[in-house]
């Protein structure tokens, strides 16, 4: 689509650079050659997910572009990117900074809606990001009580983190800020899978955005960086 | 999504037809620059020359912008520096997708993402594992 | 009886400085480290934009070389020590037969370049796999015959080395583009079955003739240019998979290859910190050796009476190396007299 | 080849702070069992703590906490191995990036230390930055000499394809021991240990986690791995070894998924390096937990009655 | 698309976009200490002093730290 060059903020990356605590930097150095692509794990399974693009919106200013899209979240921080960069741009960074910024505009809740609960419900409240629950049958039928194995492999039955360290973290969430974060997050009203019906649940596949996450407007994701293709995303439109 | 370059495609039947040698396009972008379809695209011609060469038939065969262009507009076709006939090649490449049975694509898609995997009722049995704690949703 | 005039380094700069001072009365001391002369240029095979015969254009040059006069050709021999000013420098040479001691009244250094050995690309397979190979063996391959037969298809790889901060060089190695499209142009000549790739960044023509050679490579003989850094060379039963971008459809692209020729950067020659040393010059931030005035002055070194000449200052074609030959010669000439 | 100045520059332990891993405690008990094992029988003695939490890389990149968050929590992980002037041996390579980028950045940024620093001294720590952090393969390929010395089982006919994880090789570009791009100390530890490698053509791709896409984006995640499994079963290995609780949860439950949703039938073993060294060195069979496994298990048994129990 | 995409935006541009961004990481990367802030660490404080006896000697051994932050976090705000 036909944009126009007037509206792309040229000072945003300068401006950008300081106040990023060096999480962005080196980006103008980028010579576009495409080494990062060329190895992308992620753009080898997607349609339109190019990290080259990404750099150059961010250099030129357009971000608008950028923060929209949906490539934005297509990343899959694997760093490849940034051990064959031959100008030593670290992306995965900006991947993260930038979708901060497209949660601030927005965009992407409904992704990290779905990440919240490792947050709240396991690392503040265990200490740990992966708990022992186990939600896959098959999983289950095949390995069991996995309290048994730690303690046939000598381990106590659960690991336990301290209540100490546990209240650190969650004093270090609380004044850093991460727990009002997360409460913003978790703004977000979803259907609860557990007591939905059938009914519900066709419903819910179809079920609109939530129009507001916490105090702000949220905002669909457009394919930014070309053309999705494929029938899948046919029928999706 | 890594494409696999070939080397026999329809590259060398649009060659013929339009009797030139596709490999004098200089990449230089003019041709996409002008184009009143500018806002449709998914492919420019330059890309679409481009892909002709990679031979990524499918790419060019499915894309909407052979169907977009042509119609009494040679713009692109004028400008180019090198002389190919766009419009030609993109006839050519109608004729094909048709003889192929390919649909014509001439509605504006929509480029919004929609995504709905949060209800757990929705993952069939068996393949929900990824280490996940996913205590808001319970197993099935 | 002029004075002596000392020529560092025997290949096409150095040859033909020495020609050029001898051919106007002087009197030059070509000295070599290696065996024979030619440099860097005895390897090729064929020369670029015009497809000559390098060998025969070579061994031309250094019978003339040979046949005049003024010259004396010191073979295996290297530069000791350097004492003196300009017009009045005390030189020792080490050669096969012992130390010399040499009055002269000029130097040019014409030390050449070295192309770089690319094992820190490691994403390249350069090492492990026998048939990723660099330019250079690439020409040896071509002059021994040894070209893949039958419908081989083969990568060409710029920028390795070059415009690369964290594994090679920031600088542009000026003649990759060329001699690749030259490779290319060979390898369809010798078979013109096989299939040749040229992952680009920038096509770097310049020079009379440069993007009509290129452009010749990708017209008439078909050569397949796709701009995009290649990110890495996987090793797959007896293929190797070559993945890159092809940025201008911005999609990532693979292609299978029987053949990798990676276009090494253009380095400093070895041991051009040590020489500048002795010498008392300037290098840059490479090892290349600094000019007094890039612009008006290019082969005046920072000191005066030691003049440049060829690719030891920065990557350069063979037709400017032997212009600056001819420059740095006529330079040393106005002390000698 | 591995940078062999750089391992040089590990030093041989008496003691270090054993890192806990979410994944190897909660998933793969195994792994955690087997490096504390095999650690000490290598004549490292680790420690560990219970104040350790999560090392916070997950919640931070799924950027479900804002980032003020996850230095002060690195820094207080790092410090308890501080108070004890250890250094830190991680299992896992998302912990070894975390830990090894935001220290790095910690130490480098005077004001962010000393904010980072004021938190942590209302709970009564604090941060210098004087500890390293190790992947317990590093210090595996630093011990090799005393591997090979007390090697119990042989792995006499185990065909091992390796995995090492792009966190460890993409973003230790500088810090890792090996080359990022080609690394093979993997393989010089199997070798060692007498299994047979087995070159496979998507050795250095990414197991396709894709870190929260897993979760998010399924099918991306999926795909890049089935093309994973693809190529290692073209190979036919008798085991994967990862260097990953992440990578290792990955690609032996998608193994499974994928065998459930398409018909497909992968079945590789996938084991982590601490529980093939652990194996090698003797470590008993509870210890290796590999009931915890999900692909492969009659393929594990066939290894297991190779090497003898 | 294009149709699509204005739909969304409106006539927004990316300049208005970059200065909400940048004002959103100035104040989230801020090292600086105004009252306002430390008034909304306090709750996090309190809870942790709450939750044993240990934790409670451990932040008292903070507060003289803490007074010159605060005095100076004070007179900040009203010499602003």
């Amino acid at each position: 689509m036909l944009e126009k060059v007037k509206d792309w903020s040229d000072e945003f990356y300068e401006s950008f650079k300081p106040i990023a605590m060096g999480f962005v930097n080196e980006a103008e150095k980028c010579l576009q050659c495409g080494k990062c692509t060329g190895q992308c794990p992620a753009a080898a399974v997607t349609p339109s997910y190019n990290p080259r693009k990404i750099i150059r919106d961010l250099v030129f200013g357009n971000v608008k572009r950028v923060l929209s899209s949906v490539e934005l979240w297509q990343c899959f921080f694997c760093s490849g990117c940034y051990s064959v960069c031959p100008m030593d741009i670290n992306f995965p960074f900006f991947v993260f900074m930038f979708r901060l910024a497209a949660m601030n505009e927005g965009y992407g809740w409904e992704d990290v809606k779905q990440l919240e609960g490792y947050a709240e419900k396991s690392y503040l409240k265990d200490g740990i990001t992966v708990s022992t629950f186990e939600r896959n049958p098959y999983v289950l039928d095949t390995v069991g009580d996995i309290g048994k194995i730690r303690a046939e492999a000598g381990l106590p039955p659960e690991r336990k983190v301290s209540a100490r360290g546990v209240a650190e973290i969650n004093m270090i969430s609380d004044l850093s800020g991460m727990t009002a974060f997360m409460k913003q997050i978790g703004g977000v009203e979803l259907l609860d899978c557990k007591s939905c019906t059938d009914e519900q649940a066709k419903r819910c596949k179809r079920k609109p955005m939530p129009s507001k996450v916490g105090k702000v407007k949220t905002h669909y994701r457009f394919y930014n960086y070309g053309e999705p293709g494929g029938k899948k995303h046919a029928q999706a439109g | 999504m890594r494409l696999k370059i070939d080397e026999d495609g329809i590259r060398t039947m649009v060659e013929q037809s339009i009797g030139k040698s596709l490999t004098s396009c200089l990449q230089c972008s003019k041709c996409g620059g002008g184009c009143v379809h500018s806002e449709e695209f998914d492919l420019t011609p330059r890309q679409v020359v481009e892909s002709l060469l990679d031979c990524q038939d499918g790419k060019v065969l499915d894309s909407r912008m052979i169907w977009l262009c042509g119609r009494s507009c040679s713009a692109c076709q004028a400008v180019c520096p090198v002389g190919l006939p766009l419009n030609e090649i993109m006839a050519v490449l109608r004729e094909e997708a048709g003889r192929r049975g390919i649909e014509p694509k001439y509605e504006k898609p929509s480029m919004i993402y929609y995504k709905f995997e949060h209800c757990a009722k929705h993952q069939e049995e068996g393949e929900a594992s990824e280490s996940s704690t996913g205590r808001e949703t319970q197993p099935a | 009886m002029a004075k002596k005039t000392l020529i560092i380094g025997g290949g096409i700069a150095g040859i033909t400085a020495a020609q050029k001072i001898a051919q106007n009365g002087g009197t030059a001391l070509l000295i070599e480290k290696e065996g024979h002369l030619g440099g860097n240029f005895a390897k090729l095979t064929y020369t670029f934009p015009v497809l000559a015969d390098a060998k025969g254009i070579v061994t031309r040059e250094i019978k003339t070389a040979e046949e005049l006069a003024g010259i004396e050709i010191l073979p295996r021999t290297t530069l000791e020590s350097c004492r003196g000013e300009a017009g009045n420098f005390t030189v020792e040479l080490g050669t096969p037969s012992g130390r010399r001691t040499e009055q002269v009244a000029a130097i040019v250094v014409a030390a050449g370049f070295h192309y770089m050995e690319p094992t820190a690309y490691t994403e390249y397979a350069y090492g492990r796999s026998a048939k990723v190979v660099t330019s250079l063996e690439f020409e040896k391959m071509a002059a021994e015959g040894r070209l893949p037969q039958g419908p081989a298809r083969v990568v060409f790889v710029h920028c390795v080395g070059s415009r690369d901060k964290a594994k090679g060089y920031r600088y542009c190695s000026k003649i990759c583009c060329s001699y690749s499209a030259k490779h290319a142009i060979m390898l369809k000549q010798a078979n013109p079955e096989a299939k040749a790739y040229v992952f680009y960044i920038d096509i770097r023509a310049l020079g009379k003739g440069y993007e009509e050679f290129i452009r010749e490579a990708m017209e008439k003989y078909n050569v397949r240019y796709i701009r995009g850094r290649v990110a890495k060379v996987i090793e797959s039963g007896d293929k190797l998979l070559v993945r890159a971008e092809d940025s201008l459809i911005g999609n990532p692209v693979e292609v299978e290859a029987d053949l990798v020729v990676l276009a090494s950067a253009m380095e400093p020659p070895q041991g051009s910190r040590a020489l500048a040393g002795i010498l008392g010059i300037a290098t840059d931030e490479y090892g290349f050796f600094r000019e007094a005035e890039a612009n008006v002055r290019p082969c005046h070194s920072s000191k005066e009476g030691i003049f440049l000449a060829g690719s030891c200052t920065q990557p350069m074609e063979i037709a400017a190396a032997v212009a600056m030959g001819g420059l740095a010669a006529s330079e040393a000439l106005i002390l000698s007299r | 080849m591995p940078r062999l100045d750089k391992v040089a520059q590990i030093p041989k332990p008496e003691q270090i702070f054993f890192f806990k891993s979410c994944v190897a405690s909660n998933k793969y008990p195994g792994i955690e069992a087997c490096g504390t094992e095999s650690l000490r029988l290598l004549g490292v003695e680790p420690v560990e703590s219970e104040e350790q939490t999560c090392c916070g890389g997950f919640v931070t990149f799924a950027n479900v906490a804002a980032p003020t968050a996850s230095m002060p929590a690195v820094a207080r992980n790092l410090s308890l191995a501080e108070e004890k002037n250890l250094d830190t041996c991680v299992v896992c390579n998302g912990c070894w990036t975390f830990l090894n980028e935001f220290g790095h950045f910690m130490n480098h940024n005077e004001e962010v230390k000393a904010s980072v620093n004021m938190m942590l001294n209302m709970m009564g720590r604090s941060y210098e930055g004087s500890g390293q952090v190790f992947h317990i393969a590093e210090l595996f390929y630093r011990l090799k000499d005393d591997i090979a010395k007390k090697v119990k089982r042989p792995l006499a006919g185990v065909r091992a394809a390796t995995h090492y994880g792009c966190h460890y090789l993409g973003g230790g570009k500088y810090s890792a021991i090996d080359d990022a791009q080609m690394p093979s100390y993997m393989e010089e530890l199997i070798e060692l240990m007498g299994g047979t490698v087995v070159p496979y053509t998507a050795n250095r791709e990414c197991c396709g986690t894709g870190f929260t896409q897993i979760i998010n984006g399924k099918d991306l995640s999926l795909e890049h791995t089935q093309r994973k499994l693809d190529s290692v079963r073209e190979a036919d290995p008798d085991l994967l070894i990862v260097q990953c609780p992440y990578c290792h949860s990955q690609l032996d439950r998608v193994q499974q998924q994928l065998n459930f949703r398409q018909g497909t039938d992968y079945q590789t073993p996938v084991l982590h390096i601490a529980q093939l060294v652990g194996m090698a060195l003797g470590v008993p069979e509870g210890k290796l937990a590999f009931a915890a496994h999900i692909s492969g298990r009659k393929r594990l048994e066939e290894v297991w009655d190779r090497v003898g129990r | 698309m294009a149709e699509n995409f204005m739909e969304e935006y409106g006539q927004e541009t990316s300049r208005e976009a970059a200065e909400r961004t940048l004002s959103y990481f100035r104040e989230l990367f801020s090292l600086e200490m105004p009252l306002g802030r430390m008034m909304k660490m306090m709750p996090g404080m309190v809870k942790f002093a709450m939750h044993g006896k240990d934790t409670r000697v451990d932040l008292l051994k903070f507060v003289p730290q803490m007074m010159p932050m605060m005095k100076a976090a004070v007179s900040g705000k009203r010499e602003g």
